[in-house]
């Protein structure tokens, strides 16, 4: 295994397992918009989607990266201000 | 490492800072639309670090067009979606949204791996590749299905179509064998075929299960995409994806049993499906010897109370009757009635459905009560009235034995007088007779909530001026 | 910055974080033992004298190891055990 | 890397994920023990991968010797001491091995160095080990004097003489100048310099807090010795160090906040000192209007009491009277009294004191009662008996703007009658009146707690039999 992969490794599972404790017990009434929350996160995709961008040389790859730019936007864009629209009823 | 490089890093970092800090504060209701501003602070920070990053680069120019045109169809679409969506439909809308970004996470796999194709490609990347692209795929049909199932597009009910297991197990083969193929010789044509078969397993996985249980489905495969997105982290060699994906990946297992115990159910019975149709008129059992009531007696009953608790549930959200409710208890509270609303959590078919659907109709927030607050209140209130609402304030949850065994329920058995409106005896989600019907206090109103509670107004205005 | 530097950091600031949210709401009567607990993990410090250790040559470098050697192993072997008596009595 | 090299490394971060599922599991009263035991476990995994790791290294025999006389010393040191010393005496314990842990982490980074010091140092090396010696030998100290209040070594009171301010001022002034020095001109010199100064630094930090706060002072310097290993980490270019370091560093700081919480205090405040002096007897209020009691009439009503609820305080720690509590909470319950402790969460002077305490005496576990718990008793108790206890059963609590405003009390001043055993009107840990004593329903009781309560069991042998 290169060094390059074991650290990645070392992340990720340190990253699991913030994910793991970082949710706590929650009111029910909160679950739809911490799913939501956590659903705008993975919108972080869009940046694997610019990086493809940079290397894209051929019809194809352009026709990926349109798409796949599309819906990484649409996930990180929708997800925030959904959530938000949600969570602005729970003020007290 | 450059400097600017080091910068950028740098603020990687700080983004993933920002997402763990951003769930944090959501966990409580206090902090929870700050953690979210945080968390798209940090999103908005590692998109422009990579515009900045792509810049130094100096690449083509062809390829960040089109990237710019795909951003701009994107974010307008998912605004406009966010903004118009009714707040009933929020489930499905998270959904579509989870829809997407398994579909990107997988195309990026794709994309980076018909790049590498020509050459060998390692088995680092080979794996991981597979891993992104076979959990991306999955969960891009599975969330296209979840929301269907609750917009009405597919039927809500278990699809249990015969040879399901079959075809499932067939399209496992295939992803598997396509996989041990990839490992031994690259090919971005093999990799489409375990796309397919990926894609075609999310349907089949999904259809099976009820309508009710999509909440769990949905959290479900927002875990997934998060394990996506960490495996395409893996593909580019990106800590920022590899953070985040994996951080939702594990919040997101959590939740998802979190939510799954919220409505007394396991994860493993939700997947294996069947459950929850309940959607319908679930088939009903004779009305036995409980006590009827009419519109006029209930009216007068509500009208000369001096406190009333409101029992909303599924079955208002279902009739879209919030406003009719608003409507009456803003009548009743005229009148000097003291009208308060219960909130169970899960009432509904989405956790904090209820909330959602009280606030559409304007319902100002100080007459909502949580549970807990509520039911020491219960035994004061001269009516109960109960709308559309069934498991939660079920008797049968205080013993063992049942399926709603332990699920802390609204006391409203405790109340001095019912009045349960819904349209027949039929069940609830869980699918059981409920004990409170037959109780001495309590009256059966058989109606329309809609219809109903248009009906009380028109008949408290009528009768008692 | 080295590339190992910034590794280095990224798992610092992670298990920060896991540190952080690790800790519920924790009943105060486990405050001391929690504690403790958390005291026995900071013995791994055991492993830094041991690299120490192989790398030592001169005398002074030596008595360093043969100290912290001490220390350390005290550290770790005293800390869980004193941990464990003290659970004990949690026993119901 | 050889593959030896990466399955220790992989250990590595085994062991890490063991720390934090131990950590995790010690969250709670009923997994406690076993989340210990994982912890350990990863420990061990993680010292068998280094000896492992070594022995491939083949260094020369002489250091490895001598660590092995070095780990001999100090585990059987540790496991004697673990083993023997008294319950009561833990924080004491737990400080001087969190002192060692402090000590060991400060020398490992002045071997390292000492060893790098004849060629040019870079700035990250300079940085972490400057960080590391400074915490380390803070801690080291700091602990140290903790340990020896908390032990009566070194005076529990505030030690506030004058000039320790300026004195702390110079320390800190030495450390940054050492710091600064050794960026420009690397010297094991001016390094050794450093550790003394905040070695200094770290007596001057805790002289002046009293022994009642030594707990959240132990905790913090916990946090302090992470944050010391974490920087050998990055000095040694270990991740299992710095992942291990950085866990303890956070989760003891998020602890210290905890701890400082639940005790009606801020950590601020703790640090400031001059707090917390209390454990002599305090300055007395005059006895002004309270009721007295004898020992023959208290005796009488708790033989003939139905139901007691005895609330044990510091002050039955202070006279070290559990023994005699047990003994008479025997007699009484042979006399068919119903007799429970009520155990409040900060009862003493250490979290989970009371506990610690009453399982030296052996009293049986399920007399005790956690606050919540028993709260709802006290109406029913003929009688309360408060033994050396104050802040904890103060009434003033309920109200807003005194210092134990809103730390949960215990409700004896609901129970029918109760009987306080202390020395004198003198306060508690808080320094305030307890308005419980001037009840009328309290009678006083003014003794050591020891004496007054083997007079207790024999008067009530003698009176009545
Ligand atoms: N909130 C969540 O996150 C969530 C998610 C999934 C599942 N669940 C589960 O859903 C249940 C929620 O309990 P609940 O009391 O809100 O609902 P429920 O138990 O599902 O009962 C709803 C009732 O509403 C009546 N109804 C349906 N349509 C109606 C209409 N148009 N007008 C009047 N009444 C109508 C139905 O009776 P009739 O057919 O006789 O009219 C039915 O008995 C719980 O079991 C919970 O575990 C909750
Ligand atoms: N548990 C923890 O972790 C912790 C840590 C630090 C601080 N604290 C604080 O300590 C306090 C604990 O409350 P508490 O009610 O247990 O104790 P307390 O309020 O400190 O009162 C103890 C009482 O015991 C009496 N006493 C002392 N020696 C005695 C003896 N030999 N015989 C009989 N009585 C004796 C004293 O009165 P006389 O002088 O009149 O005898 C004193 O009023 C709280 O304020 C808490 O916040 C707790």
């Amino acid at each position: 295994m290169s060094v390059a992969l074991l650290t990645d490794l070392t992340v990720f599972v340190l990253a699991v397992l913030v994910g793991f404790e970082v949710i706590s017990k929650v009111p029910a009434t909160l679950h739809t918009p911490l799913m939501s929350g956590a659903n705008s996160i993975h919108g972080i995709i869009l940046i694997g989607v610019m990086i493809i961008a940079g290397e894209a040389r051929t019809v194809p790859e352009y026709a990926l990266v349109a798409v796949a730019a599309a819906f990484a936007t649409a996930n990180v864009v929708g997800g925030y201000l959904v959530t938000d629209r949600m969570l602005e009823m729970f003020r007290r | 490492m450059t400097a600017t490089e080091t910068v950028i890093r740098l603020g990687y970092l700080l983004a993933a800072v920002a997402f763990v800090l951003g769930l944090h504060l959501m966990n409580s209701p206090a902090t929870a639309r700050r953690g979210n501003l945080v968390s798209a602070g940090g999103m908005a920070l590692a998109v422009v670090l990579t515009v900045w990053h792509l810049a130094t680069d100096r690449p083509g120019a062809t390829g960040p067009l089109v990237l710019a045109a795909g951003v701009l169809v994107g974010g307008v679409a998912g605004a406009l979606l966010a903004r118009r969506v009714a707040m009933t439909a929020m489930p499905q809308l998270v959904s579509l949204f989870n829809a997407v970004g398994g579909g990107a996470a997988a195309l990026v796999a794709v994309a980076e791996y018909a790049r590498l194709a020509g050459g060998p490609v390692g088995v680092r990347t080979t794996l991981t590749t597979v891993l992104d692209v076979v959990i991306g795929a999955t969960t891009f049909t599975g969330s296209l299905v979840a929301a269907g199932k609750l917009q009405g597009w597919v039927t809500g009910s278990p699809v249990l179509f015969p040879g399901r297991r079959a075809v499932g197990l067939t399209l496992v083969a295939v992803v598997l064998a396509g996989a041990v193929w990839l490992f031994v010789a690259p090919s971005v044509a093999v990799l489409v075929v375990v796309i397919v078969a990926a894609a075609a397993f999310g349907v089949v996985m999904v259809l099976p299960i009820g309508g009710a249980d999509m909440p769990v489905v949905i959290s479900l495969l927002n875990a997934f995409t998060g394990t996506a997105v960490a495996m395409a982290g893996f593909v580019l060699d990106s800590t920022a994806l590899i953070i985040a994906g994996a951080l939702v990946g594990a919040s997101g297992t959590i939740l998802t049993k979190l939510m799954a115990d919220a409505m007394n159910r396991s994860v493993v019975s939700v997947l294996v499906g069947g459950f929850g149709t309940g959607d319908g008129p679930a088939a009903a059992v004779a009305a036995t010897a409980v006590r009827r009531t009419t519109v006029d007696d209930a009216a007068i009953q509500l009208a000369y109370a001096r406190k009333v608790i409101v029992v909303p549930g599924y079955g208002l959200a279902a009739a879209q009757a919030q406003h009719e409710l608003s409507a009456l208890a803003d009548l009743l509270g005229g009148r000097g009635v003291d009208v308060r609303y219960a909130i169970h959590p899960v009432a509904g078919r989405m956790p904090g459905h209820m909330n959602v659907l009280l606030a559409e109709a304007n319902v100002p927030y100080p007459m909502l009560r949580e549970m807990d607050e509520i039911n020491p209140e219960f035994p004061l209130a001269d009516v109960a009235l109960v709308v559309g609402a069934n498991d939660v304030t079920n008797p049968a949850a205080r013993r063992p034995g049942n399926p709603v065994s332990g699920m802390p329920i609204l006391d409203v058995d405790k109340a001095r007088s019912v009045i349960v409106i819904k349209r027949s005896m039929g069940h609830g989600y869980a699918g059981i007779d409920n004990e409170l019907y037959a109780g001495e206090r309590t009256s059966m109103l058989f109606a329309d909530a809609k219809s109903a509670l248009a009906d009380l107004s028109a008949a408290v205005k009528t009768l008692v001026g």
